[in-house]
């Protein structure tokens, strides 16, 4: 068993080289630098130690899974350091900082208030030392604080008033009398009576749907009927989306296979 | 004191930010405007903190040699490698001793790692950074076709940087977001039996969905298909978004008022 | 007598002036007369109501031939009187900014940087009284002009609403915009930076005019000027007052609620299988000898789905402590990572076994979305947990990691208030709290009546929504169901 | 239906061959194992890929509607393309925005790119590398197309440029001025386009195009959206919308319409037409799994009620 690890090993770095000296070489055709031969045959592996995990756990998922830790930390913070520090805040706290890094001084009256975050971002870094961590809560609860308040009203606006005002959906659409309903009663889509279904479903699904959404009174008899309405008329939904999101994610699958089969091996397209 | 400061913090920040809502007044949107730029910095710190904590785990693991430990040095290299790209650029077309210079830091890096984690010679390890350190510095000061700064309008520079996150990150990346196609079919394989009244509607309008959705079998399902599925998506689902939403709306309402008024302390450890 | 002969001499001017002028107004009058059609009328212009100011909404009655009439008219142009003073700001903005643009390249002596400088000192010259000297130490010319540029600038932007005093002197008619025909109001509206240049100073008057356009340009119908009219913010926006009761409204049930759960009234809340599966999943947890796998999701410590799950996360681990089972919790950010960890630990105090807990146990992996589930998957093949809960904010991972779950044959629980994703939960796990049960599954578990009291505050308002929704269709067939609904438009 | 192909005919053999084995299997209430699933899946989206199995396709009427307004459109008319997705949406969007711009180009037509979304920029960059450059390098920037870039503003954009399109984008994203731009002399506002086509479906997408300006100016105006999105706009055909491509299927449909009638462009890459073959395949795979899933579920519940 161990042999074949080492073989297996052996086998994938023989194949590396082979697929990166046939690129290199411009035996697909294409002639690419050694440089880019040697990155293509990099990311078509990765994506093969990744694709590797769906059999079972391995070495090169592993070492894939390690290494994209690593970098995508690393990718976030430099991203993070030129956008927010670099972009953002050395250009309102100090003018040397901000000509060494090649980015216009904005002086401001008001700028030195930037130094409270900065006091808090490094109360924030206390959580490293065992005695200080308490002061941890004072950033945290800035963050906390601010988010809450602005969550409240926004909710409140967004999923309260205004969910009631589109729920006021006339259930009886363009209503001319029963005579006139019944004389030209049809079932296409925009017919009257068709429309009204459609509304009524609506309100019957928002109704149940709160219904099963309640939570300090115990769903029996009418009211337990309405919240078993309701939680059907969820599943159907949830169904409904899952089946809508399976083209979406195939075509990812199209995109990789694409890219190995094109600008790694390069036998189509 | 401990929990007091905390407390009055979220309060007033929370007041703060309702209060701003309904003030459309300039002075007002200026420090709604700087209270974000502020949460922006404090990111920072917090990302800072991660990058700690990810080295932190990993030299642990290393230490402690927990399975699979050897597999951190792949991610503290990968780290470390990067955060060099991340902070250097060449100044011209030649990159001068850059590679060097990359070889070097690295290295120290390593043997400072080394140093923590060896259980004897640690003198040596701690020599030799020093050595690979005093030889980064020196090339850093005497090369000048690179530099550490090197913000240009198009962004981050540097080649190689650009080479990591074409070449390993995105393609991890995507590799990993495009598994959802097969994982999308074995719960579906696994999950779509109707072994109840749930599980069958679950099943039933996926099923319908699905089938709108594949043109070679619309011809045989007729035009209907497309319809109920149509009809599925706009009517019942809107009603149910519409109850989550609401439902979801309130609850995260009610966990601001709560937290504001500092009756839910989750977010200060105490479970 | 000489003085006599030049006032004849003037008159005689005058009247020839005069007389001329006429003739060309008679001519003039013919022509537009022939063709030009009505203008507008009363035109209005005020500063647009709830706004933060530099902005202000223009209106007029449309011209009679606008449709009716000889319906000549296509659409209206927008015009308003600014004062020389407004390009001379625009200059001054635009050296203000090239000089800022060319500061950080003052080490570059290239031929082209050389003459961009140049043509800069030749706009400064001619904006700026105020030389500076062209020294060879370019940073501290460039410094000073930067200087100089800035405090013409503000200075130009005192300036303003004096200059929009001087109506109509020494300014000209700006054109705003065109809208289409049968449209009557148009909004003036810039922003608010005076860097910007887009902005529209606040506090100045304005003066406004509206041309009826027909197909041929040069020939439309012109409104006498409209002014002067300031625009400024206002310190409360009236658009928002239903927001506005709202909040009252629920803080009110909220805190009358909570009082009575405070005074000790128990509260029924209705079981959460999900919660109820937790115990046991548990249990069984401790028979296999399996560890216990706590995702908290990607959302930060502020996310209000990452709140309730820090809860549930607190039952979790004093259970877990009690069964002396193993927990892993790989965290995506760090102040997450942080919190969890006092949690857990308070936990395994409460618990009474505090040596018990390892610091390990909450960890923080990466702050990448795929870097995190790459990581987490692979743990969950290698630690084989028992069972995987997952509670808080998810995306497009939900189902990578529920399906790798269920791969390593755990019992999975889930949570989520990301409606996208609560179908793959569904789905992919054996429980799963579907959006608001989740924040309710911490009250359900704290069992503390505070948060029970509020739970029951949130049905209340449920309730509300279904009564205001059944009176919204009664009224919408009232007369006076607009008065009703009008009540939830939130305007703005 | 499918191209007579020897590669085709094993493949759909070997799959449909696998599945009813399978079939078979779990009538004797055997589970499948989870690999052998992802196996099928592997399978069914690469060998359609490498066997190139295409269909062929009848552009539906709303998409046809599209496609013979551009048809019809004279030289040198001006048609305004906004990118409005991201890279999550682009392979099923992109495919689109490179027929119809290539539609375009190739019936001489003027055309004013823009995005509403930043990311969209990225997005029309592929584009023009993978049509423009690629297939029209004769065509010049400023002259025969301009590219606006983005601007933030979302709905805002779209009233402010609805009456005059230089306020919103004073230069293009080289920083040419407006006024030096051949390309748009005469042009001051959406009104003077002759026709609005929008890739995306998200927000802002097809649908604030037509509340802002379709409705407004009456300038006819279609989209390219994800298939998620679809339903919800068909009801805006064909009065306000007049033209709709529905995900990748819209898309294989323009291709393939596209290419019939331009024999020139018969080697062109047709993305869409290609991913269609995996996309159908796969879909009815994992329906069967489904489909045999339940087949298990019954036969284990009778033979649990036997036992």
């Amino acid at each position: 068993m161990k042999n074949l690890k080492w073989f297996v090993l052996a086998a994938v770095c023989i194949l590396f080289a082979v697929s990166w000296f046939a690129k290199a070489s411009g035996g697909d055709g294409v002639d690419n630098s050694v440089l880019d031969a040697f990155l293509v045959t990099l990311a078509a592996f990765l994506t093969l130690a990744i694709m590797s995990f769906l059999y079972q756990d391995n070495p090169y998922y592993k070492f894939a899974e390690h290494l994209f830790v690593g970098v995508s930390a690393a990718y976030w913070m430099c991203l993070g350091f030129w956008s927010t520090v670099v972009g953002n805040l050395f250009p309102r706290i100090s003018e040397g900082l901000s000509n060494f890094f090649l980015v216009p001084y904005q002086p401001g009256p008001l700028n030195f208030f930037f130094a409270i975050p900065i006091i808090l971002g490094i109360l924030l870094l206390m959580r490293l030392s065992p005695k200080g961590g308490w002061l941890s809560r004072w950033p945290l609860a800035f963050i906390v604080g601010t988010t809450a308040g602005l969550n409240f009203v926004r909710y409140l606006r967004s999923d309260f008033v205004k969910q009631i005002s589109s729920t006021f959906v006339p259930l009886v659409v363009d209503w001319q009398g029963f005579g006139h309903f019944f004389s030209n009663i049809s079932l296409t889509a925009g017919g009257p009576l068709v429309m009204m279904l459609t509304n009524l479903v609506i309100f019957i699904g928002v109704f149940c749907g709160i219904v099963y959404f309640f939570f300090s009174k115990e769903h029996t008899g009418v009211f337990g009927k309405a919240s078993r309405v309701g939680i059907w008329i969820l599943m159907i939904t949830f169904g409904a989306s899952f089946g809508y999101t399976v083209m979406g994610r195939i075509s990812l699958l199209v995109g990789r296979l694409t890219f190995l089969f094109t600008d790694w091996l390069g036998i189509i397209g | 004191m401990k929990r007091q400061i905390p407390l009055a913090l979220v309060f007033v920040f929370g007041l703060f930010m309702i209060f701003q809502y309904f003030v459309p007044h300039e002075k007002s949107e200026w420090v709604y405007e700087f209270l974000l730029d502020w949460i922006l910095v404090i990111g920072i710190f917090a990302l800072a903190l991660g990058i700690w904590s990810l080295y932190k785990v990993s030299v642990d693991k290393i230490r402690a040699r927990k399975e699979n430990w050897a597999y951190s040095y792949v991610t503290l290299f990968g780290l470390f490698v990067m955060i060099l790209f991340g902070f250097t650029a060449p100044n011209g077309e030649s990159w001068g001793l850059y590679a060097v210079f990359v070889t070097t830091a690295i290295l120290t890096i390593l043997m400072i790692i080394q140093t923590m984690v060896a259980k004897s010679q640690k003198g040596l390890y701690l020599g030799l950074a020093g050595l690979f350190l005093a030889a980064s510095v020196v090339i850093a000061i005497f090369d000048g076709a690179w530099s550490f700064h090197f913000y240009t309008a198009e962004g981050l520079q540097n080649y190689w940087f650009r080479a990591f996150f074409d070449h390993i990150l995105i393609p991890i990346l995507s590799t990993m977001f495009s598994l959802l196609a097969f994982f999308i079919a074995s719960a579906a394989y696994r999950a779509f039996r109707a072994r109840n009244l749930l599980a069958s509607l679950l099943l039933i309008s996926a099923l319908i969905v699905m089938l709108r959705f594949n043109p070679y079998l619309q011809p045989i399902m007729g035009d209907y298909m497309a319809k109920t599925s149509n009809w599925l998506m706009n009517v019942p689902n809107l009603a149910a978004q519409r109850a989550i939403v609401i439902g979801i709306g309130l609850g995260i309402v009610a966990t601001a008022l709560k937290v504001i008024l500092g009756i839910e302390r989750g977010y200060m450890g105490k479970g | 007598m000489r003085y006599v002969l030049r006032c004849v001499l003037v008159a005689a001017l005058l009247i020839c002036g005069t007389a001329y002028a006429q003739t060309e107004d008679m001519v003039e009058d013919t022509v537009m007369t022939a063709m030009a059609p009505a203008p507008a009328t009363n035109v209005n212009a005020f500063d647009t109501d709830n706004d933060h100011g530099h902005s202000v909404t223009v209106t007029w009655d449309l011209s009679v031939d606008d449709g009716g009439g000889t319906g000549a008219v296509t659409g209206y142009e927008i015009h308003r009187w600014s004062p020389a003073e407004m390009v001379t700001l625009d200059s001054l903005r635009g050296l203000l900014s090239a000089v800022e643009a060319e500061l950080p390249n003052v080490a570059d002596s290239s031929a082209e940087a050389n003459l961009r400088r140049d043509s800069l000192r030749l706009r400064y010259a001619a904006l700026i009284a105020t030389s500076v000297a062209v020294g060879d130490d370019l940073d501290t010319e460039m410094k000073a002009r930067r200087a100089a540029v800035k405090e013409a600038f503000l200075a130009a932007l005192d300036g303003l609403p004096a200059a929009h005093a001087r109506y109509p002197e020494n300014g000209n008619w700006q054109l705003l915009g065109k809208v289409a025909a049968g449209v009557s109001t148009y909004s003036d509206a810039g922003g608010k930076e005076p860097t910007a240049s887009s902005f529209i100073p606040d506090y100045c008057g304005f003066h406004y005019k509206v041309h009826a356009l027909t197909a041929d340009e040069t020939v439309y119908g012109e409104t006498a000027p409209f002014g002067p009219v300031e625009c400024y913010g206002q310190w409360f926006n009236t658009g928002r007052v239903p927001v506005l009761l709202a909040v009252l409204i629920f803080g009110a049930l909220t805190i009358i609620f909570v009082s009575i759960a405070r005074r000790g009234a128990d509260l029924y809340v209705r079981p959460l299988a999900g919660i109820e599966a937790v115990d046991d999943a548990i249990g069984r947890a401790t028979e296999m000898g399996r560890p216990i796998l706590y995702v908290l999701g990607l959302g930060t410590a502020a996310d209000v789905a990452t709140i309730a799950s820090f809860t549930i996360l607190g039952r979790v681990a004093k259970r877990v402590a009690e069964y002396q089972t193993a927990l892993i919790v790989p965290t995506y950010e760090p102040i997450v990572m942080t919190v969890a960890q006092e949690v857990v630990k308070s936990s395994y105090l409460d618990a009474g076994r505090p040596d018990d807990y390892k610091d390990d146990t909450v960890f923080f992996v990466t702050q990448s979305q795929f870097a995190y589930v790459a990581a987490v998957n692979g743990i969950m093949l290698r630690e084989l947990p028992a069972t995987c809960v997952y509670m808080g904010k998810f995306f497009a991972e939900s189902l990578l990691l529920a399906e790798t779950g269920a791969l390593a044959g755990s019992i999975q629980i889930a949570g989520t208030d990301e409606i996208a994703q609560i179908p793959f939960f569904i789905v992919a796990c054996d429980y799963t709290l579907i959006g608001e049960e989740l924040y309710a599954a911490s009250a359900y578990l704290g069992r503390e009546p505070i948060l029970l009291g509020s739970l029951k505050a949130q049905d209340y308002a449920k309730a509300a929504v279904v009564v205001f929704a059944l009176a919204g269709l009664l009224a919408s067939y009232a007369s006076w169901g607009h008065v009703f609904t009008d009540l939830f438009k939130v305007t703005n | 239906m499918v191209h007579n192909n020897v590669g085709v005919i094993i493949t759909l053999l070997v799959i449909a061959g696998g599945l009813v084995w399978l079939l078979v299997r779990s009538f004797r209430g055997k589970e499948i194992d989870r690999r052998v699933i992802f196996l099928f899946i592997m399978v069914s989206v690469a060998a359609p890929l490498l066997a190139t199995i295409t269909f062929k396709f009848t552009a539906t009427p709303i998409v046809e509607a599209l496609y013979d307004k551009i048809e019809a459109l004279p030289e040198g008319s001006t048609v305004l393309l906004s990118f409005d997705f991201d890279p999550a949406m682009a392979p099923e969007v992109q495919p689109m925005a490179n027929v119809v711009t290539r539609h375009c180009l190739e019936k001489n037509i003027k055309i004013v790119f823009m995005c509403l979304w930043a990311t969209g920029q990225g997005q029309l960059e592929i584009t023009l590398d993978q049509v423009l450059r690629r297939d029209f390098a004769h065509k010049i920037d400023g002259v025969d197309y301009v590219n606006m870039g983005y601007k933030a503003g979302n709905e805002g954009v779209l009233n402010v440029i609805v009456t005059d399109f230089e306020k919103m984008f004073p230069t293009d994203v080289n920083t040419t001025p407006y006024g030096d731009i051949e390309i748009l002399q005469g042009v001051n506002s959406c009104k003077d386009m002759d026709l609005i086509v929008s890739f995306g479906g998200g927000r802002p997408g097809i649908k604030e195009w037509i509340l802002f300006v379709g409705d407004p100016t009456g300038v006819p105006s279609a989209g390219g959206v994800a298939a998620v999105v679809a339903p919800q706009l068909y009801p805006y055909y064909p009065r306000q919308l007049m033209g709709l491509l529905g995900g990748i299927k819209g898309a294989a449909e323009y291709e393939s319409h596209f290419r019939e009638r331009h024999p020139n462009h018969a080697d062109m890459d047709t993305p869409a037409i290609i991913m269609m073959g995996p996309q159908t395949i796969a879909h009815i795979v994992i329906i069967a799994f489904i489909i045999i899933g339940n087949v298990l579920f019954f036969m284990n519940r009778r033979r649990g009620a036997r036992s």
